[in-house]
């Protein structure tokens, strides 16, 4: 995968720039410390061997999109990735014809920090059944065709707890949180441009930094991404108290999936079932 | 919850409808817990989950949110939005540790005073049963 | 090396001063003058014109507000304060008896005493003409100590004006000129409807022995700027108070910071020579 | 001669500490080392980098009460708060007792923050020189090194007979009263830091390129959370806001990051720091040119946390060096 993967993309990257179809491209390059990788901002198309792809690409570079509106830009997008440019495009944040979707059929990523590496698959990757991204304009690798059905074993497991327990449980990692919203930042869904936890008139969410708080800001943050959240998890990969955040949309992810059949930024003209309705919806609600 | 160990209920009733209800209750003499402190909303639709946390979080034992009967909205479909959107966030909630039995959303016609109070009666047995929740 | 911590009882700088809310006037209908008196009495607060302190609406929090009476008048401390944020929207909703909080005075001033002699140019915009009235207060209560006074007070609508009440009094102080200007007048306006920027450039004051204070916002500083150096104005004649996000007045929080300087203790008084020296331009 | 406590010796002492005093030491939570106040001697982890969050939450803590209001008919009481607890940190690496000591600079700077001061006074800090520097840290190139005593009250070097022991303060010495300290002529050895970062003059390189586009280049990359401010053993920056609980009013302030968007956006919208460049330039500003220029050190010791912490690798050594060649090139040019 490496080498060739990482051939494709750089050959791609220096043909954009070179015939001026975007002014950057947006990739991952190698970090600091040798071992991991980082995103990298491409302009000069005598740059693209900095580019790199391997199994530490786990940021979801579509965020960065948000930042480059209005100028030409290629992205690199895994399978996760890419059904954040879905949720952009049906949301109206990007325009497709100003962005260059570089796909990536995943080979999933590892569990890996600043100078380590492990062997290890993210979790992300198990629960993943998107190798493939659902949007591209160049794709790199073989699409995966056969996906295993969705499993959520992560989320009965937390079920299974008595609702003391899990109340104890969040607790304690609201405790730990440190409301640093790298969560929100890293997030591609996250792009309000006030976002509520810092509206002080109200002001819906202290600013106190203590459990009661951040228990507010975790639960509404991942509600808001109910029904829109694509799975990336660079909200827990992020976070650095590492608050298991991906059990909450995970649980979301699971009862969107039951409730309404739906899976966020899988075609680029559906509308995330919070801002519709049917008429006839049997949700237990007064029936 | 109160020192004399009743529960706190916050209600968000819809100004067409469960308010109105709540008002036939009361006219009509059909005795309800005082438990409920009541909010009124131009509709349920207005009511922003971002409310229903923020009671649990500052302390509510329970909520209730309650709205025209589908295909009664004032609004022609707010309440349509809010099941959906209550739907979620029960199960949300509850896996985060706040019952769903903690929290209810009913549809009740500004006629139907009796079940109003039956529903808040009901409520406030289920949470007195359930004990406070703690917070701090 | 053993080193030995002195355990002394620190007062806390965040601790305000009780005061009392005496009286609330609209100036404007968004912009209303607070009169506070502390209740330590109003000696303990030596204060000179441009200096800022906080002040509390309890239970919202507190904000930077620049003291807008002259401390010799012992009129009490005065606040004119615009409806824009959840702590002046609070203070907005309190009536005369409130309890409230004071802390300060904190800041640099307009150095008053050094411009005796000269000519002085004032120059206001909107709310930013409040931290100017002391300085028009101290220096027509001693009004021999200067040359011509220009005072121009612009604002959005005739409404807007701050301080209409007292521009009698002003315009009849010996040498001294009150103008006026809005951008836009209504039925009962006859003045000025033009910029101030305009009207700096259409009054052509004389940069000679002259001194000019111009507050107000951003976009509107920086046009009159220009107009002031295109009629000879050197950078050193030019005065103006920075407005910045602060949460302490101490120089602690580090918010209101351009380059290594704070708003909040080096300034915010500063002439532009000292602005166009900072290594941040805003 | 070396003062040595032996590793039993050590725990009837730390647990003697407990007795009166919080103590405070490094404790595995889940796969993170955090300070935490600790129980047992059980609970203290004596094998680690360093904590994933630095100490200076135990004198700047996220979320600290300034004073309380109480209001009672028409009369209101004012009570500014008071820190009353003895604590004792063990385990702290001396790059972060130096950056403790480097906060003096603003806090204790006239007039003193009060709450600081109560913490400083009523905290005795007993060091953990480090026996092996992790591939982040860079103490020395900062000017420390990793057996630095000289902010701490006592500090302890691990060798085979157990802790090697060199009392700093008076505060130091007192705790140490009653502790029997054998003699032994072994000497702790002195671990270096292998990354060199080139900090000399780096106060006139980042002066020199302040107006550069690298500022920009570097914010593409930065996704403006608050990590590297909240890990960072010397950030300071701080909100304040009332808090209403039931009719109770506290004034309190928490962390704060000039990484936020509105940081400095006053109430009517002007930001004069709105675009992302500029609020970085501003973090690393502050700490490689405003805080020496205010009170000479500079305003890193080199724990290295940004550089692991940091989702998109931000790396403050690497800044460094890019900021002195920039510098040197802005030299040559006027030359």
């Amino acid at each position: 995968m490496g080498a060739d993967f990482t051939q494709q993309i750089r050959d791609k990257a220096k043909e954009l720039l070179e015939k001026g179809t975007v002014e950057c491209v947006i990739g991952y390059e190698t970090g600091s410390d040798g071992v991991s990788a980082r995103p990298a901002f491409i302009h000069d198309p005598a740059e693209v061997d900095r580019l790199v792809f391997d199994n530490t690409c786990s940021h979801n570079l579509v965020k960065y999109l948000l930042n480059k509106k209005g100028k030409p830009t290629a992205v690199v997008v895994k399978g996760c990735d890419s059904r954040a440019v879905n949720l952009l495009l049906s949301e109206k944040q990007i325009e497709r014809n100003q962005a260059f979707i570089i796909g990536v059929v995943c080979p999933s990523v590892v569990e890996w920090g600043w100078n380590k590496r492990s062997e290890q698959i993210q979790k992300r990757c198990d629960w993943c059944r998107q190798h493939t991204p659902v949007v591209y304009d160049f794709l790199v690798g073989e699409p995966v065709t056969e996906e295993p059905p969705p499993d959520f074993a992560d989320v009965a497991e937390m079920e299974a707890k008595t609702t003391e327990e899990r109340a104890a449980f969040w607790r304690e990692q609201a405790e730990r949180c440190l409301r640093c919203y790298a969560c929100r930042q890293a997030c591609p869904g996250c792009y309000c441009i006030d976002c509520f936890v810092e509206e002080l008139d109200p002001e819906w969410v202290g600013i106190r930094i203590a459990p009661q708080e951040n228990l507010m800001w975790n639960t509404i943050r991942a509600f808001h991404l109910g029904g829109r959240c694509i799975s990336c998890n660079e909200c827990e990969r992020v976070c650095p108290v590492n608050i298991p955040l991906s059990l909450l949309n995970r649980k979301l992810e699971q009862e969107v999936l039951s409730l309404f059949d739906y899976r966020a930024g899988m075609s680029d003209d559906t509308i995330a079932p919070l801002i519709t309705f049917r008429k006839d919806d049997k949700l237990g609600i007064g029936e | 919850m109160s020192a004399d160990n009743e529960p706190l209920i916050i209600g968000f009733l819809c100004n067409w409808c469960s308010y109105a209800g709540a008002d036939m209750a009361g006219t009509s003499r059909q005795a309800y817990p005082a438990n409920i402190r009541i909010m009124r909303v131009p509709c349920s639709g207005r009511v922003d989950p971002l409310l229903i946390v923020k009671c649990f979080e500052e302390g509510a034992d329970a909520v209730l949110v309650a709205g025209c009967h589908p295909g009664d909205c004032h609004y022609s479909e707010g309440n349509y939005y809010s099941r959906r959107r209550f739907a979620l966030l029960r199960e949300l909630l509850d896996f985060m540790g706040i019952e769903k039995e903690r929290f209810r959303i009913e549809w009740v016609s500004a006629s139907e005073g009796k079940r109003f109070a039956k529903i808040v009666s009901d409520f406030t047995e289920d949470a007195t049963k359930l004990g406070s929740r703690k917070v701090s | 090396m053993v080193k030995e911590a002195t355990e002394k009882v620190i007062p806390n700088p965040f601790v305000p001063y009780p005061a009392t809310l005496k009286s609330v006037i609209d100036l404007t209908p968004d912009v209303k003058l607070f009169t506070l008196e502390l209740d330590r009495g109003e000696d303990e607060f030596d204060y000179k014109p441009g200096q800022f302190a906080f002040v509390s609406a309890f239970g919202v929090g507190e904000c930077p507000l620049g003291l807008t009476s002259a401390a010799h008048r012992k009129e009490g401390l005065q606040f004119a304060v615009r409806r824009v944020g959840s702590v002046t929207n609070a203070l907005h909703q309190l009536e005369p008896g409130a309890k409230t909080g004071v802390r300060g005075p904190f800041g640099n001033f307009f150095p008053v005493d050094d411009y005796n002699g000269k000519n002085i140019i004032i120059i206001g915009g909107g709310i930013g003409f409040a931290p100017l009235r002391p300085v028009i207060n101290t220096i027509l209560d001693n009004r021999d100590g200067y040359a011509d006074i220009l005072i121009l007070n612009g604002a959005r609508t005739p409404q807007d004006l701050c301080f209409a009440a007292e521009f009698d009094d002003w315009a009849k102080s010996p040498r001294t000129k009150l103008e006026l200007t809005v951008d836009a007048g209504d039925e009962n306006w006859n003045g000025r409807v033009a910029l101030i920027p305009d009207v700096v450039a259409e009054l052509e004051p004389s940069p000679k022995d002259a001194i000019a204070i111009i507050c107000g916002p951003p976009i509107m500083i920086r046009f009159t700027l220009t107009k002031l150096k295109q009629l000879g104005f050197a950078n050193e004649q030019i005065v103006t108070t920075l407005e910045g996000k602060m949460k302490c007045g101490l120089g602690k929080c580090f918010r209101c910071n351009v380059g290594d300087k704070y708003v909040c203790r080096d300034g915010p008084v500063f002439t532009f020579e000292q602005i166009s020296q900072f290594i941040e331009q805003f | 001669m070396t003062k040595i406590l032996g590793k039993k010796e050590l725990e009837s002492w730390l647990s003697s500490i407990m007795k009166d005093r919080t103590l405070v030491a490094p404790k595995h939570v889940d796969d993170l080392t955090l300070f935490s106040p600790v129980q047992s001697v059980e609970e203290i982890a004596f094998n680690y980098e360093n904590t994933n969050l630095s100490p200076k939450e135990l004198f700047f803590p996220r979320t600290d009460t300034l004073f309380t209001v109480e209001r009672k008919d028409s009369e209101m009481e004012i009570t500014p708060a008071v820190i009353e607890q003895e604590t004792v940190i063990f385990g702290i690496r001396p790059c972060d007792a130096w950056g403790i000591a480097t906060l003096d600079g603003p806090y204790l700077d006239d007039p003193a923050d009060s709450l600081w001061a109560q913490h400083r006074a009523k905290t005795t800090m007993i060091g953990l020189a480090c026996t092996k520097p992790a591939p982040q840290c860079f103490c020395t190139s900062m000017g420390s090194a990793p057996n630095d005593s000289s902010n701490v009250d006592i500090l302890l070097t691990e060798v085979d007979e157990g802790y090697a022991v060199e009392t700093v303060t008076a505060k130091g010495e007192r705790l140490l009263q009653g502790v029997e300290l054998k003699e032994s002529d072994v000497k702790p050895s002195v671990p270096s830091c292998d990354t060199d970062v080139p900090a000399e003059g780096i106060v006139e390189a980042t002066q020199k390129v302040f107006d550069d586009p690298y500022w920009s280049r570097l914010a593409d990359r930065c996704i403006h959370c608050n990590i590297c401010a909240y890990v960072c053993p010397t950030c300071y920056c701080f909100d304040v806001r009332d808090r209403t609980d039931r009719g109770k009013i506290e004034r309190i302030r928490t962390w704060e990051s000039c990484q936020s968007k509105g940081f400095t956006r006053i109430a009517g919208g002007y930001d004069p720091r709105a675009d992302k460049g500029t609020r970085l330039r501003q973090r690393f500003c502050h700490k490689l040119l405003y805080f020496p220029q205010q009170f000479g050190p500079l305003g890193c010791v080199g724990c290295g946390r940004c550089v692991t912490a940091c989702p998109v690798n931000i790396d403050i050594r690497e800044i460094i060096s890019d900021l002195q060649e920039l510098g040197a090139k802005v030299g040559q040019g006027s030359n």
